[in-house]
């Protein structure tokens, strides 16, 4: 069933919420925040998967399925795969502006350990 | 017969897997790693023809040649720590 | 049907022992690692699902784009930041910095 | 007929890529590692690949793409394979307590003996 899709997509996200939470690295908090975004996608995909469908971007139907059949609605949600497609190209810049944070707050604390950043304590 | 060659890589995926978790330097998870990619790109070629969709076969020639680059490019980080 | 169902758990096993094997390493270049193994088995899933666009810019940016992000922030913290330790342990490199 | 020869070329591509992926899991070495990943590209992708080329034809679309795959294939894993061994090299990582020589670093000693 895709409800599986849908639990993997929740422990994905668990795993990123604990990578992030737990961990002192700062790059490590990075890459927990791009499993979540990886989770998201995953999310994307198997909503917009029905039973049976095709790509929404085919040319020719392919074996079993007619033209009108696809023409009635058995390919997939193509709006949720452009939210999809939107998302993965945010999420590259995104990480690429973290990234970026994280080396100059490196350079400035001479370290990658998210305890020793005084000025950040409430 | 198509199907059982896509679900017998991914097999092999994720006997590379065990090796990625477990290899003591970072050179042997690069090897497993690339052969992942290898092993997925053949699994993607078996799976446009069984699904019988040639909007995937491109997928299976962008994977063949980034598992290249990208064995390049761990490569040259390992041999001189800075890209 | 039976199939495609087979192939969907497949990957999305495979997906959920890269994630985990992210969230567990130790060494900051092995997490990367495991991070383009996810890119690369969640492009294929894309392709079960019915999604080759999705599929083709997940290849480019997770399995290239984004662990040459990383490489490169590691990279340059590592080179400016005199304590090694922080950065998880370096095993490969005879002389590290 | 074709159908045997397809079956054959498979099971034997699946049995080398096997015997790759048990041997990356089992060698005691990185070196040992890259020569059984260099094998399982070698002798297990290509017969698949061809395997599929004979199934669909050589000019189909599935049978073109197929070829032109295990053209890349037979071009670059060579290449990544020795610029990783390489590297793996030159970082210095240790080999296998067993291995009886070490050839580069003999060359390069008796080139500075002699």
């Amino acid at each position: 069933m895709i409800v599986a899709n849908y639990l993997t997509a929740a422990a994905l996200f668990c795993f990123g919420l604990y990578t992030v939470l737990t961990r002192r690295n700062l790059i490590k908090m990075v890459m927990g925040l791009s499993l979540i975004e990886s989770s998201s996608y995953l999310l994307l995909i198997s909503m917009a998967y029905r039973r049976g469908s095709t790509p929404p971007v085919l040319l020719n139907p392919p074996h079993g399925q007619t033209v009108t059949g696809l023409a009635k609605g058995n390919v997939a949600d193509p709006v949720l795969q452009n939210f999809c497609l939107t998302a993965i190209v945010i999420g590259v810049a995104v990480t690429a502006v973290f990234l970026s944070v994280a080396v100059r707050v490196s350079q400035h604390y001479r370290s990658l350990d998210s305890d020793r950043m005084r000025e950040m304590k409430g | 017969m198509y199907l059982a060659v896509v679900i017998a890589e991914l097999a092999l995926v994720a006997i590379l897997l065990v090796r990625l978790g477990r290899g003591p330097t970072v050179s042997d998870r690069i090897v497993a790693l690339n052969t992942m990619a290898t092993q997925t790109a053949l699994a993607t070629l078996f799976f446009a023809a069984y699904a019988d969709r040639t909007v995937d076969l491109d997928v299976a020639i962008w994977l063949a040649s980034f598992s290249y680059l990208g064995a390049i490019i761990w490569s040259r980080y390992l041999e001189r720590g800075l890209l | 049907m039976t199939g495609f169902w087979a192939l969907d758990y497949l990957c999305l096993a495979a997906i959920l022992a890269s994630g985990f094997l992210v969230v567990r390493m130790r060494n900051l270049n092995a997490a990367v690692m495991a991070l383009s193994g996810v890119g690369t088995v969640l492009s294929l899933t894309f392709l079960v699902l019915g999604a080759p666009d999705d599929a083709h810019s997940e290849v480019v940016v997770g399995a290239i784009a984004l662990p040459t992000l990383y490489l490169i922030a590691i990279a340059k913290a590592r080179t400016n930041v005199s304590a090694e330790d922080e950065l998880g342990e370096s095993s490969d490199r005879r002389h590290p910095g | 007929m074709i159908e045997g020869l397809v079956i054959g070329l498979v099971a034997l591509g699946f049995l080398f890529s096997l015997s790759g992926a048990v041997g990356i899991v089992r060698m005691p070495d990185v070196y040992c590692r890259i020569q059984c990943s260099s094998k399982s590209v070698t002798m297990g992708a290509i017969p698949t690949l061809v395997a599929l080329v004979i199934a669909e034809g050589p000019v189909s679309t599935y049978g073109s793409r197929a070829l032109v795959v295990a053209g890349l294939l037979v071009i670059l894993s060579p290449t990544a394979s020795h610029a990783l061994a390489r590297a793996a090299y030159k970082a210095g990582v240790p080999m296998w307590a067993g291995a009886m020589r070490d050839e580069p670093h003999d060359q390069t000693s008796t080139k500075e003996a002699g």
